[in-house]
């Protein structure tokens, strides 16, 4: 086994792979753009190494300083993480002809899969069913035109190199077409380095679901379920949970789904963990999307329904060895949800926010299980996804699941920067998002944040305000006119106002 | 007993505290409050739990941040009523400002250009994500401040429209 | 169902009540002494009535004044937690008499399972073996000298109306009875207000293993499994884990074990949660040491395990439903151990350490869950108990479980307190309990704190502590030299020293 | 390139900083020292991590906090090297002390007793739980300093022992 693996990668995800070194009894080493040099995943590996400045381009993207930093602690491998260099096929050719593990799928499979054509066509083969679309990406608008016309609109744009909806748009008819183009061509560009655009018919209010597998060099593959993504924002996912509450009234298409994933992780000559991701039409039939060869935002929720560590069985496959899962001893318990807590403001139109932290207060309990990037006092910088927490909950079913997550909502406590945590409240108190009825149009198309109360909050909480001003403002008071000594105040230790008498007993 | 002025959100009014109860709007109710520490407050009202986050916003003008919603709380004090006064709420702008530092990437609209609600104006890039800031109504474009490539940051104006 | 439940108790038991109290839509209302003003429980309910003085005896003690909140805010149930008022059967009386709910067993199970001679009594009859020991309680030194005698030392001295460990004290010779006795006698009176002893035959170097029951008011009796809970200090269970890694390899015993728990809840005319505890000798020999009529302070080891949620379970129970587990029903899935996190010093006797917390930074990630009573900012009261958060890992195996625990206790910090997570990390890394080679004694007998390296840090570290103070002493001089600008300070916003070069890149 | 002089648990060293390294015990090592606030500090010394925390004892006096240990770390300012003596290290006592605030129980030695290693000599009650104090030496009672019934706070001397 591995004795030290460095981590190519930061915040959330980071934290996640460094916690699955130590309870491996590996020692993790992370890496650090120069915004990055107070962060979390920084302060919680055993070694840390700078690689640039600030910008990805310059740090977490550089496969040179990344290998040289592996090169420089003595790390035999090296995790990627998700987005960044995870699904670089170039990066994992560069690892291995280092001499440290990749760990993640062989370079040929991130590279066929990573070709969304060429991933379509191998899928096809594999008589796996794929969305119907162009052959080829789009070499320019007029041919994206043509394209488009001939599948028929609504058409999706989207990045011939992509994944997590980098690159993505969905165009009604030919009016949209043109900016739509210049959109998802400009985010390929910046995302991926690659501006190619292919074309597919668009899939009428889909749900997202998608199969987690994992397959070893061995010649195993397993699936570990479905999870359902419907719920997404800009193509990027927001809530994600396990099992979809779809599939888990028709047990058959679950069936057909995990065999299809299974065979297209086969067809791809994958091993280590991947997502087949499809989507699901209203009458069950559903389509390859495309294949995600690495982890995963969303695989809590999975680890949490069978009990399993995916990070932990990525190391063990990278390191050679055989899958200790067979698919007869995963069992799945209950269900599980996660939310993704960004700096974004919901209420003004999900844009970053980027700024210290001043407060953090996580939740706690049972059922819940939280990974956080980020730190009281740390600032998000603005040159990264904005992504701080996710926030889990098992439970033995869903309706004890959305209640949990409700529950952990009232204590989680972001202060100084905005954050989604008021999206997920609203969204959980939704009785059409409790009754599952949504496909991956329903956040933009039929959810909207309540706004505020306009005549204000009611009598008593206003009171509630003021008497905490009032207290606040006779601290105040004795601050100024003299050195503070909270002991000899008016206000003694156990917060009662020994003058007025204004905190005396209640009974 | 001692009686409280206060501003909240620019209306007077007054709470009267006495033994453990306070006076508020015509009712007294058990009340009590407890410090918990860098701005918070745990608020009793008849039993009912607030957690109630202050913050400072100048000697004896406060926020008052409970149960997601912000109040302005300010002291006045009664021997100079007029000495706090409110501040009015600014009116809507029709300034386009960049809502965080970021990158403009694209601007879409050139000084004298009629706009209709909606219609795009710039795109802004930040953390990774393309925005499409549009117009908030109908107008035209008096003044364009940007130009693609510029850096911004938060709260900067962008486009006025008129 | 209840629509308002009244929490009479305070600290993570309150907290842990309240949680389920919202998972079920039900408004938890809290009850605090005046040293409990600032508390977490009151601050996590809607609704908090103050019920008296810092003392026990003057407020969470008060049946008297329980009641009487519960009546004023209209809660139709009230739940005890576990010590104060939980095991008195007079407050589940008087519950009744006021037209409210107990959410624990009916007062006579308490009272018969209370008084322990009574207990031994019922289970005798009922075919569950017993420890061997004295009929009834003894009346005073002299009787006890001569009933210690009888059944032969080493003895155990018990409260006869305890549990949880107080006033309990083992005796070795005649030449210890006096001063036991009398410490006993005094710690049952001051827990129980019953200074009844009786005496038992000591078990030698025994296990502490206890089953989980659950019963409703419609004869349903279930277990789900049992809890091993050998690490004791004074008396007190320190970590507990399930299952048993004893009872793991001896499948038979685990059938009686659970076999004679739910026989003895059925001879106890039990209903609600409750924990039958036994001594297992070291031939697996197991002895039936005292019925608790609560939850018990280990319970979520057993709900990571079985995905229950008990105190969900209790409340039903108490409302008159039916228990929906039926036994067959009822899954066990790897392995989970609880650490208690005391605000007690292990390097000084494990004296209490009550004070304000100024910082508190819990574990999270992977197989944690975090019951936690404090907050920072907040001072332990010297008055109640010092458990501050009980910290819990879920893994596949037992090795997973305490590698999980390790990473969390490297990640779990409280300052301005001592506490006993230094211990955690030593007992987690010892050998010895490892490999489970551990009985009630372990701690005590075998089981020292190592103490710190007289050498001092290696130089590495001293170095470190050097740059940190370097650092903090320039910072301070720029404090007292004029007005705090972090931006036109020496060090720039993202720790680099700007004029020194200090921070200079390091590629 | 700066020299910082310092006391370490009363020990002098020194550090040079330079450039992005440092120079300790004849050894030059990259290091990085980055401020977390709230007094911790993450250390990163030839890429390994140490989280340190600094308190302050007074001006240029601080104590750190790493991997468990504590250390005494004071400035020494090289025009007056003699300026920030080292504390000597207090010698093993022979008071018996409250360890914390509680009620004494009992006391079981009384003046002129002799008593041996680990006898009783008082409990005190915290926390719902009895503490029995026992002599950390033989010797003979000199003082008793309490008697049942009293409150004591922590660190009170209860008994001396001589």
């Amino acid at each position: 086994m591995f004795r030290k693996i460095l981590i190519a990668n930061r915040g959330e995800i980071a934290v996640r792979v460094i916690r699955a070194c130590r309870d491996m009894g590996i020692r993790p080493v992370a890496v650090y753009s120069e915004a990055d040099r107070a962060a979390r995943h920084v302060r919680f590996a055993d070694e840390a190494y700078r690689i640039g400045g600030a910008a990805a381009a310059d740090s977490y993207l550089r496969i040179d300083r990344v290998l040289a930093a592996a090169k420089r602690c003595g790390a035999e491998a090296i995790h990627p993480g998700y987005g960044f260099l995870s699904e670089n096929a170039d990066f994992a050719a560069a690892c291995q002809q280092a001499g440290l593990r990749f760990i993640g799928p062989p370079a040929d499979a991130i590279r066929s899969m990573g070709v969304k054509t060429q991933a379509r066509k191998i899928m096809a083969a594999a008589g796996v069913p794929v969305v119907p679309g162009t052959p080829a990406a789009a070499g320019d608008l007029a041919q994206a035109a043509q394209y488009a016309e001939r599948v028929g609109y609504p058409v999706m744009l989207k990045a011939a190199a992509g994944g997590g909806g980098m690159g993505m748009r969905q165009v009604e008819d030919d009016s949209g077409l043109a900016s739509a183009w210049e959109q998802a061509r400009g985010e390929a560009l910046k995302a991926f380095g690659d501006d190619s655009i292919y074309i597919e018919k668009a899939i009428v209010r889909p749900r997202h679901v998608e199969v987690q597998i994992l397959a070893d060099h061995h010649g195993r593959v397993v699936h570990l379920g479905e999870r359902e993504c419907s719920l997404q924002r800009r193509r990027q996912k927001v809530l994600e949970e396990t099992p979809s509450p779809w599939i888990e009234e028709h047990p058959r298409v679950r069936e057909r789904l995990c065999a299809a994933a299974v065979a297209a992780a086969k067809a791809a000559g994958y091993a280590n963990a991947g997502t087949v991701e499809f989507l699901l039409d209203q009458r069950g039939r559903f389509y390859f999307l495309e294949m995600n060869t690495r982890l995963q935002v969303e695989h809590p929720v999975t680890e949490l329904v069978t009990g399993t560590d995916l990070v932990k069985e990525q190391i063990l496959v990278a390191a050679g060895r055989k899958l200790q899962l067979r698919q007869e001893d995963i069992r799945f318990r209950g269900h599980a949800m996660q939310c993704r807590v960004y700096a974004e403001d919901p209420r003004a139109g999900f844009l970053p926010s980027p700024g210290r932290i001043d407060r953090l207060t996580l939740p706690e309990g049972p059922g819940i299980r939280v990974d956080c990037g980020a730190e009281e006092g740390w600032s998000v910088p603005l040159e990264y996804d904005p992504l701080i927490a996710k926030l889990c909950a098992w439970g033995q079913t869903r309706t004890e699941v959305i209640a949990r997550l409700q529950r952990a909502l009232s204590e989680f406590r972001v202060g100084g920067i905005a954050t989604t945590l008021d999206l997920f409240r609203q969204i959980l108190a939704d009785r059409r998002f409790q009754r599952a009825e949504f496909d991956t149009g329903f956040l933009e198309r039929e959810f909207a944040m309540r706004p505020p109360d306009p005549s204000g909050p009611p009598a008593e909480v206003r009171l509630a305000a003021m008497l905490a001003v009032i207290r606040a403002s006779q601290a105040e008071r004795q601050t100024a006119s003299g050195p503070p000594d909270r002991k000899r105040s008016l206000w003694n230790a156990r917060g009662r106002l020994a003058a007025a008498g204004f905190m005396k007993s209640q009974l | 007993m001692t009686d409280h002025h206060l501003l909240v959100d620019g209306e007077p009014e007054n709470v009267r505290l006495e033994d453990g109860a306070c006076e508020f709007g015509g009712e007294t109710r058990v009340a009590s409050v407890s410090d918990l520490g860098r701005g918070d407050y745990s608020v009793l009202v008849g039993g009912r739990q607030h957690l109630v986050h202050v913050r400072r916003r100048g000697l004896g003008r406060f926020e008052a941040l409970v149960g997601g919603e912000l109040l302005r709380i300010d002291r006045i004090d009664p021997r100079s009523l007029d000495s706090t006064p409110a501040r009015a709420r600014s009116s809507p702008a029709r300034r386009v400002k960049a809502p965080m530092p970021g990158k403009v990437l694209a601007v879409r609209v050139a000084e004298g250009d009629e706009v209709s609600r909606n219609d795009p104006l710039a795109i802004v890039e930040a953390m990774k994500m393309q925005n499409e800031l549009r117009a908030p109504e109908a107008g035209q474009v008096a003044q364009v401040q940007v130009q693609p490539g510029d850096s911004v940051s938060a709260g900067q104006t962008l486009v006025v429209i008129e």
